[in-house]
């Protein structure tokens, strides 16, 4: 599973892109949240208020409640602020 | 069509090469965003808008089809940067075309505000106190999800599934 | 600025002297109307404009005053063209520019919905079948009279008299 | 008093503009285009329906009921169709 991370997230995690391979509980975008901030350090910070947090699967928006599976590109980033 | 740059774009040149040669078109709508030297009160010496690659050009595709299917369009135009600017650069060019002036103006209206809320950009602006990432408003969220409800006149006559 | 001319304009030209040297516009936004080669199903190989010339400047510069005190703009212009003008030629260009997109959109679009209604100008349009006078639309006068009531948020908030 | 006219209403009349002296009577702009239309000719077919002229007095927009009096610049049209 690819992670990429944005804006103010990226600088909180402390880096742009990740390769990780979280066990098979980890179903869901908010079992996936939980799960980097277990590991502490930039990861605990950047997702300390997981409710600010915006997420695309595959570049296409994504709720807490939806699936990751391995393969899949997962991006974290703030409320985007285009135009 | 959509275009998402580094470099600047030239409206003038952009607009009339929507028009050329298309007498169908009654009206011409545009927007243009442009970084201000001045954010909250403070100073903006310059502003560095960093997107996500793989996804911005695939969202602004979705918004442009978005406003295609919902307003009579003889063409739309989307032209967003990237990078380090400076305040009175351009940032964003929306551009309608139809053979209708409202159309085009709501569609106009209809992808700025969506690409608010919806385009994967973020702003880091450089202010005294160092750089300040810009807070999406919540008045933006409201403002994008007007769209979603109070239908247009045209858009609710629309055949275009939403 | 308003500006009444027989003469074409170059909205590239215009929309670059608004904003040169102001890095206070956030937005500029701009509606161009442009002759189509069809209306009401009927082939129009051209269009005449007639105006009231005592008249005309001073309705726009009255319609400029009231976009003006409605929304805090930092400039607007309106350029209306009278004359023979053939399919694709534009006929007016109207652009707004503020801090605000939402002030900068919401002026334009009042502008142009009362440049239909409250300009003293004619069309007539030169058909297979003669020439036929532009018949004013009670559409148009119903989406100008959105402004009378329906204040946007930022009319609302105003100061101005109307 | 100037009278002017524009688009269909000018064609109609037959004139652009005429210098007129109305009689005091003439006090309103209904009143006026009464007179106007007692003419005939011209005149009596671009006034044949007053509720679709539209008149400016002194380059004002104006209603049937407002005042016209010597001096005044008085246009007739139709609704007008700008932008």
């Amino acid at each position: 599973m690819r992670l990429l991370y944005f804006a103010w997230l990226r600088e909180k995690a402390g880096i742009n892109s990740e390769e990780v391979n979280p066990p098979s509980e980890v179903a869901t975008v908010a079992d996936l949240i939980e799960w980097l901030k277990a590991r502490g350090g930039g990861h605990a910070v950047a997702f300390a208020d997981p409710t600010i947090v915006r997420v695309a699967v595959n570049q296409e928006y994504a709720k807490l409640s939806d699936s990751v599976a391995a393969g899949d590109e997962v991006a974290f980033f703030p409320p985007v602020t285009g135009g | 069509m959509i275009r998402v740059q580094e470099q600047d774009f030239e409206f003038g040149t952009e607009l009339a090469a929507m028009t050329e040669g298309n007498h169908g078109i009654g009206g011409v709508c545009s927007f243009v965003g442009l970084v201000r030297d001045i954010a909250s009160g403070e100073t903006v010496s310059s502003m560095t808008l960093e997107h996500y690659p793989e996804m911005t050009e695939k969202a602004l595709a979705d918004i442009e089809a978005e406003a295609r299917g919902r307003w009579p369009l003889e063409d739309a135009l989307i032209i967003h940067r990237y990078g380090r600017l400076e305040p009175g650069d351009n940032i964003v060019l929306v551009a309608t075309a139809s053979a209708h002036r409202e159309a085009a103006i709501e569609a106009c209206h209809f992808l700025i505000d969506w690409l608010k809320t919806k385009a994967p950009f973020w702003k880091l602006e450089e202010t005294p106190d160092g750089g300040k990432w810009v807070d999406a408003r919540d008045i933006d969220d409201a403002t994008a999800a007007r769209w979603v409800e109070d239908k247009s006149a045209f858009g609710g006559e629309s055949d275009a599934a939403d």
